[in-house]
């Protein structure tokens, strides 16, 4: 399948769909270590993405990557809204003019928003964050980056499986579930599933 | 979950209208995104004094919006931090030549999307500061954690930035100013029971029936240790041990006490807490100078309370009483 | 039950050493039996108004003590009302030549305790009166009750009582101010939770997840009915039509708007239910010229609210926008 | 047994034990159809009665049970305090200077209390207040006159028990539980439980 921006457009709207059947989960797992929004901001943004989406899609894969980003930005607020708004403008800006985005491009653009997401929050991996989602997804796209879009996706959605996964085990150190120290262990960062949970969105979009 | 609401999503909205209505002469609220600002702004040639976070806080920060206190507060949705362009709304529609302080309390995503809007404000020209409290002496502030919260201390240091920039200050001094407030404040907060986000439909967190949460934030979030109900004395006597060791407070400091509810905690419980801090901070020979008791900066309908020191000098005693107007706060106006 | 106290016994006692410890430029306290006195007591050549009752209900009374309000409050044990001799020592502690006026609630208790120290203080040759506020419309007056509550409009008219004894009216004019602003101020209260009395322990009554008392006095007792919880768009519309059918409230008329939380309902909810009340008044042509918003009669931590509504005339306005310096109202001073 | 100062206050005393027993179901009576606070009051009330009767009992009859009037007008407050304050003030007027109290002077003592309470809080029979534990208890004292002070006590709760009891199916009309009409029903009033109670009390000391 060609990665255009109508094709794009239509893995944010699956993408939306798969947040808002997520909702509750994703406000029950912040709510377990924060503070229980999680869920509800992810839904209020992506539904703005879709709104925003139904409007106009623009032309290049670049604008609608960067009409999501600036979205997320001015309608998600909390922690989520700006690492992933940065995530996604990063990631519109390595894809440049390009009308069609092949594998080896989708990969940069995964690697450009993994280093946003540093840069904004400063978090590391083993920090039980989306991070620890983002590392492992982004390091099996690059190993898979030779194959088709789908494949790398599928590649990267099966690693942030597994990176969110990790979080349970771990202590968090960034972000409100910080505030918990040892007694977030045994529970799953809200962001790291709900990055995992876009990527999967995108690469069954995509097959 | 029973609120009196009409639909989670349109909760603030629809409380902004009711702040609106009730307080014209001080406020108004724009919307899209929605802020609330000072009925006169913008305003010549005075420091425009911002904070905002997310809403569940109440009176923080909307009620703190008036003469002598906020110019703007930019509510986000219940315990969400609002937005860049919300921020930015909000310092265009009250800064003028002589700038905007941002008020931000230490929460990643408050200090994420302030960082932002700042940027784009310093992008069209305007002169716009940041400082970010962080007095919750719960958190260790280590690489380990997000570091310290903003909590009560938010309060005061809205009241004394507020009153420099009234009084003509210019950015820079009441920059240093808020600093200074920043430097000289701590807090502690306790949780008897948890609050419930209308989004979210169930208690943020459970505690049983003999336990308390101490050292929490505005969310409820844990800090120091979850234990078992005790006395008031016991209680009070903790948190006075907690704050008053962290800064230190010494022997003949003189202070601003503020016994804050979450807001589920009655008066009668808050004004008993308060008598028993008064009467620790006496037999620790610190002065308490002024006070300030009630629910100021809550966490929706939680049980708990919080107690904020602010370690006063001269100037700081003058601008706490200088003259306020606010739908929560006022005074000599 | 979980509360920040000591003892269920020493509840009122411990809570109203931290009141005066607050607020001891406005206030004094008195113990044996405990009253809350202005601090400038007692009052020469102005009337007295003296209001008390149970406690739990704060910031009535006690925070109500302070220039243009009351001169003195007595408190009872929670929600118990207080005893004669506590009402007398009262009076004995500010009324001067120019007498008293105590405004009573209308509870049994009340009414009798009351009325007993107003006997035994006029044994004494004090000019002293008494008034009874009677405002809940949930309560059918009529034989077959203990008549209607006083709730919410107590509030209204404590500060009106206040400000006409501040500028000197005599005890006859005050008396019949009250008397005025009893016969044209009416309430409506719901409950969503009931409030836990220290010495009980448990919660005052059981209330299903998914049920509201409508018509709810100040203790929680029930009044029209239990009924399924509703949105409060719904909720606030049988609200504001009970009040004003009652007066009845007509098109044209003048009114101050009082939107009370009864503790612990959170004031974003407070300002959303205030908001749509002030759109259903203004749709009936009923304007809305002062207002009051926030909790100022409660019932301990009970979440729930009500709705007053007082006729203004030039002078009601006038005497409300008088100034006031208590713990809980402020302004002009 | 005689009737004296001594006897009135171990019988006060002995009160006081039974209601500082009951103070929980009193609690409980009032939670269901008032304020919770009948249990808490009386308690206070009863306990301060003992207090001043350790500092002394006063000489004659009368002024034991006017101690006890005063007391508790001074430290129950809500509707009880006044209520019951006026009964043991009336019937301490009945007492006059009488040195011991004979059967016939009690009958007259409990129809006074009887009538100050009434007097004071407008209270009819059937209305479900401490009236209808009083107006039986003290028609079973006048017919029972003739027998000694412990038979007339007897007869009196006796009676009182009975009338507590069938507040139970009564509307209540006067006090807090007014407001709840039809719905009080099946709740017994904790006033007329508290005469019953202390009218069982003052028999049991008499025995
Ligand atoms: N500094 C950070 N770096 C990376 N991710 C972070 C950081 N802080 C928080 N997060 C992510 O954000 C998620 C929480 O988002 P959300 O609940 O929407 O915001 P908030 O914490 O402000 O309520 C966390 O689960 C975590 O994955
Ligand atoms: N008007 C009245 N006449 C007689 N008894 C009354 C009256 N009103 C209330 N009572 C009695 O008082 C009892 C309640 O007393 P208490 O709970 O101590 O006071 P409150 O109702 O003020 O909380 C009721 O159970 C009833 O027996
Ligand atoms: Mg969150
Ligand atoms: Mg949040
Ligand atoms: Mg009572
Ligand atoms: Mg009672």
């Amino acid at each position: 399948m060609a990665c255009t921006a109508e094709t794009l457009a239509a893995a944010l709207r699956a993408a939306a769909a798969v947040i808002a059947g997520h909702r509750a989960e994703l406000i029950e797992l912040d709510r377990a270590i924060g503070d229980a929004d999680h869920g509800e901001n992810m839904d209020r943004g992506f539904t703005a993405i879709v709104s925003a989406l139904d409007t106009a899609i623009p032309e290049t894969p670049a604008a609608v990557v960067k009409l999501a980003a600036t979205t997320l930005i001015s309608k998600v607020g909390g922690a989520a809204g700006p690492l992933y708004g940065t995530a996604f403008l990063r990631a519109s800006g390595k894809l440049g003019d390009a009308a069609e985005v092949d594998g080896p491009l989708l990969v940069e653009a995964l690697r450009a928003a993994l280093e946003g997401v540093q840069a904004r929050g400063k978090a590391v991996g083993g920090d039980a964050t989306m991070v620890d989602a983002l590392i492992p997804a982004v390091s099996a796209a690059e190993e898979a980056s030779g194959s088709g879009i789908a494949a790398i996706l599928s590649a990267a959605a099966d690693a942030a499986d597994k990176g969110a996964e990790s979080t349970v085990d771990l202590v968090p150190r960034k972000g409100r579930a910080s505030y918990l120290g040892e007694r977030a262990k045994g529970h799953m960062d809200p962001g790291a599933r709900s990055t995992a949970l876009l990527l999967r969105a995108f690469a069954e979009a995509a097959k | 979950m029973k609120k009196i609401i009409n639909d989670p999503k349109t909760v603030v909205a629809e409380s902004l209208r009711g702040l609106a209505a009730a307080h014209a002469d001080v406020l108004r609220v724009e919307d899209d995104p929605a802020i609330v600002v000072r009925a006169d702004a913008p305003l010549a040639g005075k420091v425009a004094v911002i904070s905002g976070g997310g809403s569940g806080h109440e009176p923080l920060h909307g009620g703190f919006v008036g003469q002598g206190m906020l110019a703007a507060a930019v509510p986000g949705a219940v315990f969400t931090s609002p937005t860049p362009d919300a921020v930015e709304a909000a310092v265009k529609a009250t800064a003028g030549d002589a700038g905007a302080l941002l008020i931000v309390k230490n929460y990643t995503g408050d200090v994420l999307n302030f960082e932002t809007a700042a940027e784009l404000a310093a992008a069209e020209g305007l002169d716009v500061r940041s400082v970010v409290i962080d007095d919750d002496v719960a958190v260790k502030d280590s690489t380990y954690t997000a570091g310290r919260r903003g909590v009560g201390g938010t309060v005061l240091l809205e009241k004394i930035a507020g009153a420099a920039a009234e009084r003509g200050d210019a950015l820079d001094a009441v920059e240093a100013l808020a600093r200074k407030v920043i430097g000289q404040v701590r807090s502690i907060g306790v949780a008897l029971t948890a609050p419930t986000v209308p989004h979210a439909g169930e208690p943020s967190f459970d505690l049983a029936d003999d336990e308390i949460e101490f050292g929490i934030g505005i969310h409820g979030e844990p800090g120091i240790e979850r234990t078992a109900v005790m006395t008031a004395d016991e209680l009070v006597a903790r948190m006075v041990e907690a704050v008053v060791t962290d800064l230190p407070f010494a022997e003949g400091d003189k202070v601003l006490l503020f016994t804050n509810s979450m807001g589920g905690t009655p008066l009668v419980e808050l004004y008993l807490a308060h008598g028993i801090a008064e009467r620790l901070l006496a037999e620790r020979g610190i002065v308490v100078e002024r006070r300030l008791v009630g629910p100021y900066i809550t966490s929706l309908e939680m049980q708990g309370m919080s107690l904020t020191l602010l370690k006063l000098d001269d100037e700081l005693t003058e601008l706490w009483d200088a003259p306020v107007n606010t739908p929560a706060l006022r005074w000599g106006v």
